[in-house]
């Protein structure tokens, strides 16, 4: 018997990492595959078990949510809201508002298919929407790709200390698979961490007093916030990018994912190592920023092969090509509509890339 | 020799909770007026350094410039929703906003309704001054019929956008809120030309004082300000009164629409 | 170690607990696990499918491509038996599924799991009420003989499983699953002695 | 000093910070005793900003404060009211 080890669906393990990170409040809208997120802190909320989770709305739409969550983290209290690709969108203006008035909170997509309804199944085409801003206006948000149960549990921690830290949203993009899978995982015991929130609205002390507005009438002023937004995230860029490597030390090919298809992508890599194939896996775990040192450092050591496994149409791929540039090969192998590649499949696209591939693939040629 | 400035005591001076600047309101504008209602009324209760007011967007979106308060910039119409985030997790502030006809009435309709049917423990204003002022004239949800507006050049026509809409009695309408009320705050004309009189700003300061002791008392507290906007209806400011009272003044009629804790009686 | 297995039916017959279950003995059996339900509108009453992997070493995919196991709770659920292992078990509801479709290189088991579940009449926590619902925990039970393990020694496991998953007015159907548990195990263990062509099955779903 | 004594001073007086005022005519259209007066001159801003002027035949200043809450620019700064 292992008492010490819980069994929860990814979007549960969310949750109580949330609450155990001291989560002071939650808004949302349900939406397939992220509902398991509201309906395990509402029966938490009403349990009371988490004296310091004040406050669980269920919110009337979106909009209604990404801003109540804004409210919330305006007076320096950790809020969270979580969704999937529709709901998302809804979100994206608050979002927009939140970077501008340098808020910190937590967004969860649970990425579903899509563009519009699409499908409950996983997709990870919300890549864009959320490396590059998402709403309007230029800004960037940190964001956070778990790819295990346990990851999910611990993230939410990690989420609210970036959060806080550079003051501003940050995003932690999961998938519909992540979601529904459930996985054993134990816990992490995470210390209580006191912010600073002397920039909250909390009432005005004296002359002091605090305005969190985003409007910047004369123009210097809105040039001056966007180039401290952007200097901001610059820094982010210097100290933040954050990702794993599977036997890339000696890899003639490097494949790059995240989230489930980082988990076969690992399979692959077990897979074709057991058959002495030189394939290593770079794994995101910050998309934004993304880990283009670790991706530079692997291309200057030689890895001249890169095969990007993503769930849309060739997103992430498009970073991929931006840190390469030119410098290596970057194929993609893409799988849209909630479908999967089998680790068959990355399997053979991972080796059509090595030497061997290559040299099969010109004898096949003659051949024809 | 005595100076005459010592000759005098202060019975009305300056507020604390103003910072002093210069507004951005066109003269004779009542957002001036609620502006100083709200200054006084939260100095009365001793509450300027536990308050928070949440900016909408629309002419009001500068009102932390002019009042002394902790403030938040909401996205455009969702100000309930902001201020239900605030409140959910620090009860102890008082929280407010300042939004007009097209924040609260149309593009925020949903968050305001919301709010009120939860019963949200928080105070809105609405400047209901039939047009959208800060964007310079184009129709709003409360334009009453036959205005000329820039979007609506021939008048507003209802056939084609629907009556203008009674968000007091939308709100009165749900079980949740504790104080709804609608008053006239322009200077009323009288029988005499020269003559207005300013009952509506005296009674508009009873509303705000009751409205945020409403919210003190754990209701949520709507009050509806029918309000003019000279320039937009390109009337000098007199005449704007005029009309306001001639045209607003019967399509949304001042009165109490609701009262849960008695805050009118005494 | 790593087993994989998938689990189908349709919606209605436990199949998503069934997998539970069974992922859930695994962990409390120390290993590491990873369950993957079919959801949303495919689970109001159509096809279900998941996926169990339990293995000594960190998962790597939860995605079961080529089953150990595959446990078929009805005839549709038989579409998937082309992804199963050479080598590994088909175990079949065979109160719903008579003809068994022929593939000589695994190891058919058939269980009349509503059958021995409808049996179990007495331990119903509602006098008269239909106990064949317990079907999905008659499979449970067949699972552990597959693996040729020992009822007296998980018994307490079993019951362990069902306190976890079985709360508040669901507790009272705990018995009735043990028994459901026992009798699959003790069904397909006389089904396995009485098997003299069959060669001691690869499968070891709850070895140690 | 007793009342009496102050000949010709208004018995309330109203204080506008001329440089706020816009000259909407509010303040002067309630004024009940008509106190109040839109200036010849030009403020900063280029409006004809409101005076008080006492007129002793025409009614004096009661401080009634009407023109203080109407007016939407806080241009009235002060009623004041003399010492008893």
């Amino acid at each position: 018997m292992n008492a010490d080890r819980d069994f929860l669906k990814g979007n549960e393990a969310l949750a109580y990492g949330a609450l155990r990170t001291g989560l002071n409040a939650y808004y949302g809208y349900p939406i397939t595959p992220s509902s398991e997120i509201p309906e395990t802190l509402a029966a938490e909320f009403g349990r009371g078990t988490y004296p310091e989770f004040r406050a669980f709305v269920q919110a009337a739409s979106e909009l209604e949510a990404i801003n109540m969550t804004i409210g919330t983290a305006a007076t320096g209290a950790k809020a969270m809201t979580a969704t999937s690709g529709p709901g998302f969108s809804l979100k994206q203006e608050g979002i927009s508002y939140a970077a501008a008035m340098e808020l910190p909170l937590l967004i969860v997509d649970v990425n579903r298919s899509g563009p519009g309804l699409g499908n409950l199944g996983p997709e990870q085409s919300d890549y864009f929407q959320a490396t590059k801003g998402g709403g309007h206006g230029g800004y960037r948000n940190i964001v956070l790709a778990p790819d295990s149960v346990p990851e999910m549990a611990l993230f939410p921690s990690l989420g609210f200390e970036l959060a806080f830290r550079y003051r501003m949203p940050v995003i932690l993009l999961a998938d519909a698979f992540l979601g529904q899978l459930k996985e054993d995982l134990t816990f992490p015991e995470v210390p209580a961490r006191e912010f600073d929130t002397s920039w909250a609205v909390t009432g005005a002390r004296g002359d002091h007093r605090h305005v969190l507005s985003s409007l910047h009438l004369e123009l210097p002023d809105q040039s001056r916030h966007v180039e401290h937004l952007r200097s901001k995230y610059e820094e982010i860029v210097g100290a933040e990018q954050r990702s794993e490597e599977i036997a890339t030390a000696d890899a003639e090919v490097v494949i790059v994912a995240y989230g489930i298809c980082a988990r076969l992508a690992r399979a692959a890599v077990r897979s074709l190592r057991d058959r002495s194939v030189r394939v290593g896996l770079l794994r995101p775990i910050t998309l934004a920023p993304f880990p283009q040192d670790r991706l530079n450092a692997l291309i200057d050591g030689g890895v001249r092969n890169l095969l990007v496994v993503e769930l849309n149409s060739g997103q992430m791929v498009e970073d991929v090509r931006l840190v390469a540039e030119g410098r290596a090969r970057v194929e993609s192998l893409e799988r849209v509509g909630g479908l999967l590649p089998s680790s068959g499949e990355v399997e053979a696209a991972a080796e059509d890339l090595t030497s061997s591939g290559d040299l099969r693939s010109a004898l096949e040629a003659m051949v024809q | 020799m005595i100076g005459a400035q010592e000759l005098y005591e202060t019975k009305l001076g300056p507020l604390p909770t103003l910072t002093g600047k210069p507004t951005h309101y066109c003269a004779g504008c009542e957002h001036g007026t609620l502006t100083r209602l709200i200054a006084s009324a939260l100095e009365d209760l001793g509450a300027r350094e536990r308050t928070v007011l949440v900016s909408s967007v629309g002419c009001s979106v500068l009102a932390h410039e002019y009042l002394n308060v902790d403030a938040v910039q909401a996205p455009h119409g969702r100000a309930p929703a902001v201020m239900a985030g605030i409140k959910r997790v620090r009860p102890d502030l008082l929280v407010f906003s300042i939004q007009g006809d097209g924040d609260a009435a149309s593009i925020g309709l949903l968050e305001l309704l919301y709010a009120a049917n939860r019963g949200e423990p928080i105070t809105i204003f609405l400047v209901n001054n039939a047009i959208y002022g800060m964007t310079g004239g184009q129709m709003a949800p409360t334009t009453p019929e036959g205005m000329v507006t820039t979007t609506t050049p021939f008048g507003r026509d209802l056939h084609q956008t629907g009556p203008p809409l009674d968000a007091s009695k939308l709100v009165a309408s749900l079980e949740g809120p504790a104080y709804v009320k609608r008053v006239f705050l322009p200077v009323t004309p009288t029988p005499s030309p020269e003559f207005f009189n300013a009952r509506g700003a005296l009674e508009g300061a009873r509303a705000v004082r009751h409205a945020f002791e409403v919210q003190q008392k754990g209701g949520f507290a709507f009050v509806e300000f029918v309000s003019t906007c000279s320039v937009n209806w390109k009337l000098s400011v007199l005449e704007s009164k005029r009309y306001a009272a001639k045209v607003l003044a019967p399509l949304f009629p001042a009165g109490l629409y609701r009262d849960r804790f008695g805050v009118e009686a005494r | 170690m790593k087993t994989e297995v998938i689990v189908a039916g349709h919606g209605g017959q436990g199949v998503l607990e069934l997998a539970n279950w069974l992922a859930y003995f695994h962990l409390v059996n120390g290993r590491h696990v990873a369950y993957t339900p079919s959801y949303g509108p495919e689970t109001r009453g159509g096809k279900v499918k998941c996926y169990v992997v339990a293995s000594d070493e960190p998962i790597d995919s939860p995605i079961v491509e080529a089953p150990d196991l595959l446990i078929a709770m009805n005839i549709p659920s038989l579409d998937y038996l082309p992804l199963l292992k050479s080598g590994g078990t088909l175990l079949v509801n065979s109160s719903l599924v008579q003809e068994v479709p022929g593939r000589s290189d695994v190891i058919v088991v058939e269980v009349p799991a509503i059958d021995l579940a409808a049996a179990l009449a007495p331990y119903s926590p509602v006098p008269g009420k239909d106990t064949s619902i317990a079907a999905n925990s008659v499979m449970l039970g067949a699972v552990l003989a597959i693996a040729h393990d020992d009822w007296a020694r998980e018994q307490a496991l079993i019951e362990g499983v069902f306190r976890h998953f079985l709360t508040d007015r669901k507790a009272a159907y705990i018995p009735l699953n043990v028994q459901a548990v026992k009798s699959g195990f003790e069904f397909t263990s006389r089904l396995e002695a009485s098997s003299v062509a069959s060669p001691a099955p690869p499968l070891a779903a709850t070895a140690r | 000093m007793p009342e009496s004594l102050v000949v010709g001073l208004p018995k309330s007086r109203v204080v506008v910070d001329a440089e706020r005022c816009k000259g909407c005519d509010l303040c002067v259209v309630v004024c009940p005793q008509r106190n109040l007066h839109l200036s010849e001159r030009f403020n900063r801003m280029g409006y004809h900003p409101v005076e008080f002027r006492y007129h002793g035949g025409r009614g004096d200043c009661t401080a009634c404060g009407l023109c203080y809450w109407v007016c939407p620019d806080f241009a009235i700064t002060e009623v004041s009211r003399l010492r008893p």
